[in-house]
């Protein structure tokens, strides 16, 4: 055991040790939670770039403990799962901030952080999971963790919300569950390797591959938010916003998303998967929960719900780019997992600050908002540009290497899918941004000053303004080596050169 | 075996100090069970570094005097005991003048460890008979400590259970009288010698402990008894009244059945066991009570272990020992820690209907999240001992796809199991009712409720070794 | 610039201009400067609106023209069309929101068709991104429709002018100059750079796109005669012009290899020549609508529409002159006919005009407040590069001068005598239009509407469920089963069970 | 057909009436009797199977203790509760069923099985029987061969104690003592106390022993204190509560005290082995001690009560 075996622990560690303590505090006390919180994300954040540069380097993070026979406890840094140990560690350090601030002076904030904490650890551990029995592992702590969050105001809104929450999530892990389970009864639980460690069973089970690969896909899909399982996500839109915001961007969706992924390339394998015939079902799958989830948006009045059914479409670009098999679509697939995450988490943030500050809920209600919080407003624009797809953003990228991947990989219907999508996008938002900018200011709800000098609170104004320069930034600086899309260029070599 | 002994001698010996010496009784009793914890955690030590032993009490030949059997599995389960039993014991220790536990538990309580440790030692089909009426003669003495409101239960307790061994001696003596053999290993050779249809003895032993055992369909008196009795004696009769039965079954079936009896019992446990899967977890859901919710998911999650008996029988695979086996623990440490909590947090909210919570999670944190954590390991939530018990129970059902219809059972008690420890949780996180100001549960008695929840996820990480105790 | 790959986007890369492209990013940015000034002194109500729309749109029309691959392109051009929403709509009356609407979704729709033939084409070309790179790559009949319809929307020739008379009214008069003068060029530009000339496919679609070049030019000129305000007019004059540009675009692409560079500069000179009148027409008729029309503007007003009716000594005679030239060189010398089209099309122009001068006189007000002197700097600069373009513009003296020569002057002369008289005629000769006919409202606003009310539904509410009637026939069998029948119950399943299980094995 | 056969085939069918007789009665208190006259009868037939023992535990304890038990629980009850109220037809008519053919499986598969023990102990127990410490099968079996099996069943008589003293009962009506019965008993107690004790000596050679010599000195205690003879009899005070432990106390004492007399550090613990020459002594100890114990615990069981003096 060296240095280097225990660095993911450490990274799991980082979060859940300050999150236990965090527990025991009592309400009072605000400066040492605060302390605790800030110092464990930037102790991960440093224990992350120090993996960062080690991986790129070509160094390997393996960490093992015995578990399950024919299945230990595996902790593996690999350049994937480094791709959402890092969206993670960032969009935490943001949320951190933003939940301070949102937070401030309501009950319960100690269990609030807590669990939140936890949250992000099953997260990153479940992005460092060196093989599937670790993966539902975290896969379920993620279930768990979340929960209360979900229910955190403990209103009956949101306790329905958390009741529909579990009976999605649990029953999608208990299916997950059997399918590791078979594909463990099977070959035991190696290590998630490139191509996958299904082929030799080719021959024998095919069958039986087929029925695993569908039930591991149909549990990742709940957290995905694929289309029929896609029912608990707009529910949960009543938790508090910075939840919403790392469910939504973050955390859950994308555990499922990032589950996918790992399946499709290091469980089954391209050759598998296409022996098997498997992508074109994954594929329609991926395409009707897209055009799905931006119709049901368009028709939602409600903020925070419109934003849920767009991550409902938008998460599915990624197992749309992977399903596909094709190396660009692939990069594709895995750039969106990081931009729509940032996307995603600056339009929960603005919605946040708009319902906190003005007390502002529904479209309608957001007239002029635009000079009021032109911060706030710019950010939520950039955003949903982003989701859009429109240039000079991330999701231009995302978008760009998806539909030429998809004319790469030979789907050009996929293209339509992603036209299409982009056009219902720009029906959702383009109506919200009009309504902000170019309407006189309207009848708020409950407008609040909560800052002399800022438009809100600078905690709930800072996180919006950081993740909207990241779009533009990730947008405009794609070629650069630090930028989401070179990482998944280098994911997508080391998982494409295996033979 | 010297080890094992003095955990058998320890508790019996303090339960008569105790009645003697009824003010230190607490104390006493107490300290008795920490000490056995030592003594079985040496005796499994011993079993490990120096292989099985066995003891022939009084030094007879085999077949006159009774046997005693220390390996691997009768280790664990000792020390399974004297944990809940100090785990129970300490947190009665922390909260019994608030309770208003008689001092009647402590003696009472010694009694039942000392049975069960030495009935899990124990291969002899009349000392077992003896241990099992002291076992249910303890459990409702306890049951009765929660006053008159438990009258009613506990004496349908007394009677049913008084049935059951009536039945299981009947099957004994039926045995005994054919085969002259109670020592159980030589009474396996006499059937393997000589087999005559020994088909109802049999199953009137079976019936008689799946009564004693509340295994569906006969579990019909464990709901109102196990809710009725006060919470450290809830946690004891689900946490190992049950599983003394559950063992005895589990030793009989696969010794003294021969291969074609094993099927067609194996069919027996694989149907009851689903339904009581089904039926448990339905009745979990629906009843409005929170100890009777915890009863009737013992219920259901003694499914597992039907299931799990059933399937070694079926299939006669080593793995499903393990799956069995593993579950007998987690069961038993998540069950004691959701009735630990479950009774804490009746006693500090007042109430014993589900509302109670609610809002528990704001007032009693600790104690709520020892349900929810124990509640993890009962729906099979990785890693906890539950999900390693179902993933054991899983793994080798994918390779006989003969027993497909097992898989959406467990799927179906799972989910189960998932809605009825949620359906609390959830109200625990309810609001709507604010905390009085002054409200301050002591916190040690949430913690020791907390206690076994914790060991229990922890027991996914020294599966490994438990697996391979388990697996010879 | 390679290393601007590893800075920016994969393939990122940016080039100062050169040859026909250096003179196209001239007048835009010319352009964009004038009406930067113009706005400057004009522009009095929502600012801030107004000058990140303004800027923003400013950096994609310069942009689009720097970038040497397709990302960069589409993002200047995405920049331009989106961003120029908010000059639409600046004005926020009901007429400027319902044209911003429809311009928004015509540019997000054809944002859209751009996106993918982009695509088709990086894709057509092995996944290279830069522009130079995609000459090569054979055009596909979906990738030719896909461009001409994504740049077409923006460039505004018919059938895809729908939203073009509806957004130049609305905005305010130096944001019309832009989006005429520079931002529907970039639609050409795109065409020009995306579509390889002498593509095999491209020769075939040519004589279809020759007959949208015509229909352009004479659908713009005769709409623009109903109706009465001066910015829809201009706005139906640059359909018009868009389809002579599209000509010279056309003829560009037809033309032989060795007369190809010329075809561009052609291209370019027309385009350069419309972008300055056009911009400076809208800034006139901006200013008449609001300000007081000094004398001097009068000269200042007449002299682009000179050059519009391509009258001799000015750019428009050159390029004009320089069209029927190569008209007559191409593969389309021997189509006799369209000489004779482009003649007619001279008539139309010079009738629009007419009409347009006649307007602007009529609607004159000496009332009004003063323009003030930086807008009307801004404004003089436009017309005098328009009337110097010939001295400033060496390469297109010798048109000039052949268009100077009598032939030339006949030919150019004449129509607008002729025009003259007829819409004398029209306007005294007691047969005006009936008055259903003057101002029709475009259709594209209806189906704009439409639209959006597919888009802005008001959800339904779910009913919710009954509540369950068996809770009340559980509880009872609850009571009985744990309180009567509890002891029996488990006695008699006990025996049944021992027996069914003795019969049974 | 001799005497003994009549005399035989009626006693099985007064039993068989008995029993029936009392299931059937209407009153309770009728049934109670019919109760204890149906365990006199039984005692009767354990006497003419050659059981003098059983004979004496079943009349002390069958009809005797129970039927005093009986009586007593009688005595509380509710005034209201006077008939009979036995379940309802519909509840009792599948546990008849039920009955009925568990007993003709039981009588089918007992026709089936010869009751021939394959493999009998019994000469292995006579072997061994020398060096037991007793010269009578039965109490070599319960006290040294299973003698683990008489510890736990001593515990279980505890814990009925126990158990019982755990429910609340309700005062009991006042019983007027009948004096030609305070007479009887007084010269009963000796005689009994005497025909225990002796039971208990037998025990080491012939049938006997402290489980039936304990029930006939709680039959004469249960007596003594129903007629208000004897103190209140409670388990708070220390020396009943020591005497009720003394069965077990004296197995426990002896079994560790022979493991330590048989220590051999490099083996295992043998418990429960009597050393030789102890084992008599021993047995007799636990014997007697077990005794006293069972006496007093069944009389507590009888007329224990759980409302203390003074409390």
């Amino acid at each position: 055991m060296d240095w280097n075996s225990w660095l993911p622990v450490f990274i799991v560690l980082s979060s859940l040790l300050p999150g236990l303590l965090i527990f025991s505090l009592a309400e009072h006390r605000f400066a040492l939670r605060t302390t605790l919180n800030l110092g464990g994300v930037l102790v991960k954040l440093l224990l992350v770039a120090w993996m960062w540069q080690g991986v790129k380097a070509g160094e390997d993070y393996y960490f093992e403990l015995p578990f399950l026979p024919g299945g230990s406890f595996i902790l593996h840094g690999d350049a994937l799962s480094l791709q959402f140990v890092l969206l993670s560690s960032v969009l935490w350090l943001v949320t951190t901030l933003y939940a301070i601030g949102y937070l401030e002076g309501s009950p319960l904030r100690s269990r609030f952080f807590g669990y939140f904490s936890l949250c992000v650890s099953a997260t990153v551990g479940l992005a460092l999971s060196g093989n599937l029995i670790s993966f539902v592992l975290f896969y379920e702590l993620l279930t768990l963790a979340t929960f209360p969050l979900v229910v955190h105001r403990g209103t009956v809104e949101s306790l329905r919300a958390g009741r529909r929450y579990l009976a999605y999530t649990i029953s999608g892990g208990v299916v997950l569950m059997l399918g590791a389970a078979l594909l463990h009864s099977l070959t035991g639980s190696p290590v998630f390797m490139p191509g996958g460690y299904l082929s030799p069973l080719l021959a024998e089970h095919s069958g039986l591959l087929m029925l695993a690969f569908v039930l591991l896909i149909t549990g990742l899909g709940v957290k995905a938010a694929l289309l029929p399982l896609h029912g608990w996500l707009p529910e949960a839109m009543v938790a508090p916003a910075p939840v919403s915001a790392l469910l939504h961007a973050v955390a859950v969706v994308k555990a499922g998303a990032f589950g996918i992924v790992r399946v499709v390339y290091d469980v089954f394998g391209v050759d598998v998967m296409q022996q098997l015939d498997l992508t074109w079902p994954l594929v329609m799958l991926a395409s009707a929960t897209i055009l799905y989830g931006s119709w049901r948006a368009l028709q939602q009045q409600d903020l925070k719900r419109r934003l849920a059914y767009s991550t409902v479409s938008q998460v599915s670009y990624v197992t749309l780019g992977v399903a596909m098999l094709g190396p660009v679509a692939a990069v594709g697939g895995l750039v969106h997992l990081v931009h729509q995450g940032v996307m995603k988490i600056t339009l929960f943030f603005c919605a946040g600050n708009f319902a906190e500050t003005l007390g502002i809920h529904k479209i309608r209600e957001l007239n002029g908002v635009g000079r009021r919080m032109p911060l706030s407003s710019i950010a939520f624009t950039l955003g949903a540009c982003g989701m859009i797809g429109l240039p000079a953003t991330a999701g231009m990228i995302s978008k760009w290497y998806l539909a030429s991947g998809a004319l790469d990989a030979g789907y050009p219907l996929v293209l339509l899918v992603l036209l299409t999508s982009s056009a219902l996008n720009a029906m959702y938002f383009l109506p919200v941004i009009y309504r902000i900018w170019c309407l006189p200011a309207g009848d708020w709800p409950a407008p609040k000053q909560l800052s002399r000098r800022f438009e809100t609170h600078w905690m709930l104004l800072l996180p919006p303004v950081i993740t909207a320069v990241l779009i533009v930034l990730m947008g405009l600086l794609a070629g650069t080596d630090l930028s989401p899309l070179s990482w998944s260029k280098l994911i997508v070599e080391r998982e494409f050169s295996y033979d | 075996m010297n080890f094992a002994l003095a955990a058998v001698l320890l508790p019996l010996l303090a339960a008569v100090l105790a009645l003697c010496w009824r003010r230190q009784a607490a104390r006493l009793v107490w300290l008795s069970t920490l000490f056995s914890l030592l003594l079985a955690l040496a005796a499994l030590w011993q079993v490990v570094t120096f292989g099985p032993a066995s003891m022939q009490l009084g030094g007879w030949q085999t077949g006159l005097a009774i046997r005693w059997q220390l390996n691997e599995l009768s280790a664990l389960l000792l020390l399974m005991t004297a944990l809940i039993h100090s785990l129970v014991a300490s947190y009665s220790l922390s909260q019994w003048r608030d309770a208003g536990l008689s001092a009647d538990f402590w003696p009472l309580s010694a009694l039942l460890q000392s049975a069960l440790s030495s009935l899990f030692l124990s291969v002899d089909l009349f000392n077992w008979y003896v241990t099992l009426e002291l076992l249910g003669l303890a459990a409702v003495a306890l049951v009765l400590l929660s006053g008159k409101k438990a009258l009613q239960a506990a004496m349908r307790y007394l009677l049913l259970s008084l049935a059951a061994s009536l039945c299981y001696l009947l099957g004994v003596a039926l045995l005994y009288g054919h085969y002259g053999w109670l020592d159980v290993p030589q009474l396996a050779v006499a059937i393997s010698e000589e087999p005559v249809d020994h088909r109802l003895a049999l199953w009137l032993i079976t019936a008689g402990l799946m009564l004693k055992a509340a295994l569906w369909p006969l579990h019909v008196w464990l709901p109102a008894a196990h809710a009725a009795a006060p919470a450290p004696v809830s946690a004891l009769l689900s946490a190992l009244v049950v599983k003394g039965p559950l063992f005895m079954l589990y030793m009989i079936w696969s010794q003294l059945a021969g291969p074609e009896l094993a099927v067609t019992g194996s069919w027996l446990f694989l149907l009851t066991g689903s339904m009581a899967l089904v039926v448990g977890g339905w009745s979990a859901l629906r009843t409005p009570y929170a100890k009777v919710m915890v009863a009737y998911s013992t219920v259901a999650q003694l499914g597992y272990g039907l299931l799990a008996l059933g399937l070694m029988l079926h299939l006669t695979d080593p793995a499903f020992t393990q799956a069995l086996f593993i579950f007998v623990l987690a069961h038993a440490l998540a069950k004691t820690s959701t009735f630990l909590a479950v009774g804490e947090m009746q006693l500090r909210l007042g109430g014993k209907r589900l509302s109670t919570f609610r809002g528990a999670s704001q007032t009693m944190p600790l104690a709520m999240f020892a349900v929810a954590v124990a509640g993890g390991s009962l729906i099979g939530l990785p890693p906890s001992g539950g999900f390693v018990a179902k993933w054991q129970l899983l793994l080798p059902l994918w390779q006989h796809s003969q027993l497909w219809w097992l898989l959406p059972v467990i799927l179906a008690g799972t989910l189960l199991s998932a809605a009825y420890i949620f359906r609390l949780v959830v109200l625990a996180f309810n609001r709507a009712k604010p905390v009085r100001p002054d409200f301050a549960p002591a916190l040690l008695p949430q913690w020791l409720a907390l206690l076994p929840a914790l060991l229990v996820w922890m027991l996914a990480f020294a599966s490994g070794s438990l697996l391979s105790w388990l697996g010879g | 610039m390679t290393e601007l790959q590893t800075l920016l986007w994969p393939g990122a890369d940016f080039a100062v201009p050169e040859g026909p492209v250096a003179l196209w990013f001239g007048f835009t940015l010319l352009l964009w400067l004038c009406a930067g000034l113009y706005s400057f002194s004009t522009i009095n109500q929502r600012k801030v609106l107004y000058w990140s729309s303004f800027s923003l749109a400013m950096v994609g029309n310069l942009l689009l023209l720097l970038a040497q691959d397709v990302l960069g392109f589409y993002l200047g051009f995405a920049l331009m069309s989106l961003s120029a929403y908010g000059l639409v709509i600046h004005s926020g009356k009901g007429a400027a929101r319902r044209a911003g609407r429809l311009y928004l979704q015509l540019a997000i729709f054809g944002e859209l068709l751009l996106f993918a033939a982009l695509l088709l084409r990086v894709d057509a070309a092995d996944g290279a991104l830069a522009i130079s790179d995609l000459q090569a790559a054979a055009l596909t009949p979906l990738t030719l429709s896909l461009l001409l319809l994504g740049f077409g929307l923006k460039a505004g020739f018919f059938p895809l002018h729908i939203w073009l008379p509806q957004a130049h009214p609305a905005a305010p008069a130096p944001a019309s100059a832009v989006l005429s003068g520079a931002m529907i060029k970039a639609g050409l530009f795109g065409l020009w750079q995306f579509i390889p000339a002498g593509d095999g496919l491209l020769l075939l679609w040519l004589p279809w796109l020759l007959v949208l070049c015509f229909s352009s030019a004479f659908f713009g000129a005769l709409l623009a005669l109903l109706h009465r305000k001066t910015k829809v007019v201009l706005a139906y004059s640059s359909v018009s012009q868009m389809g002579y540009l599209l000509l010279a675009l056309v003829l560009y692409w037809s033309s032989p290899a060795d007369y190809q560079a010329q075809a561009a500069w052609l291209l370019v000179w027309y385009a350069c020549h419309h972008a300055l009148l056009k911009s400076a027409l809208f800034l006139a008729a901006g200013t008449a609508s609001s300000y007081r029309l000094q004398s001097w503007h009068w000269l200042a007003l007449l002299w682009p529409l000179v050059s519009l009716t391509a009258l001799p000594l000015s750019s428009g005679a050159a390029v004009k002159y320089g069209l029927k030239q190569e008209l007559g060189q191409g593969i389309f010398a021997n189509w006799s006919l369209l000489p004779g089209l482009l003649t007619i099309g001279a008539l139309s122009t010079a009738l629009l005009a007419w009409h347009l001068l006649a307007l602007l006189r009529e609607q004159h007000q000496p009332t009004k407040p003063k323009l003030p002197s930086t807008a009307s700097f801004s404004w003089l600069v436009l017309v005098l590069a328009s009337l110097s373009m010939p001295w400033w513009l060496t390469q297109l003296q010798p048109l000039w001068w052949q268009a100077l020569q009598p032939a030339g002057i006949l030919a150019a002369g004449w129509p607008v005598l002729l025009a003259a008289g007829l819409y004398w005629w029209w306007q005294h000769g007691g047969r005006p239009l009936p008055a259903s006919w003057q101002d029709p409202v475009s259709p594209a606003l209806g189906w704009s509407l439409w639209l959006k009310s597919c888009y802005q539904t008001q959800s339904s509410r779910q009913q919710a469920w009954p509540p369950p009637q068996w809770r009340k026939q559980e509880r009872r069998a609850n009571r009985w089963l744990t309180q009567q029948a509890l002891l029996p119950l488990a006695s008699s399943t006990l025996l049944a069970v021992i027996l069914l299980l003795w019969l049974l094995s | 057909m001799s005497g003994d056969f009549w005399f035989d085939a009626l006693l099985g069918l007064l039993l068989l009436l008995l029993a029936l007789a009392t299931i059937l009665a209407r009153q309770l208190a009728a049934a109670v009797m019919l109760y204890v006259v149906f365990g006199l009868m039984l005692a009767l037939a354990w006497a003419r199977l050659g059981a003098a023992d059983l004979a004496l535990a079943e009349a002390a304890i069958g009809a005797g203790l129970t039927g005093a038990l009986l009586f007593s629980a009688l005595a509380r009850q509710p005034k209201s509760l006077a008939p009979a109220q036995g379940a309802g037809r519909v509840e009792r008519l599948p546990a008849l069923l039920l009955c009925s053919a568990i007993s003709a499986v039981l009588g089918w598969t007992l026709w089936q099985l010869p009751l021939q023990p394959q493999h009998s102990q019994l000469p292995a127990a006579l072997e061994q029987l020398g060096s037991s410490g007793t010269e009578h099968l039965v109490t070599a079996v319960l006290l040294n061969f299973r003698a683990w099996d008489t510890l736990l069943e001593l515990l279980v008589l505890l814990l009925a104690l126990l158990g019982t003293r755990l429910v609340a009962a309700p005062e009991p009506a006042a019983l007027q003592h009948w004096p030609l019965a305070r007479q009887w008993s007084k010269r009963l107690l000796p005689l009994l106390v005497l025909v225990a004790f002796f039971v208990l000596w037998r025990g080491a050679t012939a049938p006997g022993g402290a489980f039936q010599a304990g029930a006939l000195l709680a039959a004469a205690l249960v007596v003594l204190r129903l007629n208000g003879q004897l103190p209140a009899l409670r388990f708070d005070f220390w020396w009943v509560r020591a005497l009720i432990l003394a069965g077990v106390l004296a197995f426990l004492l002896a079994g560790l005290l022979s493991l330590w007399l048989n220590w051999q550090p490099e083996q295992a613990a043998q418990w429960l082995r009597w050393p030789l020459p102890l084992a008599k002594g021993l047995i007799l100890l636990i014997e007697l001690s077990a005794t006293l114990a069972i006496g007093l615990t069944l009389t507590l069981l009888v007329v224990g009560e759980r409302k203390e003096l003074g409390a």
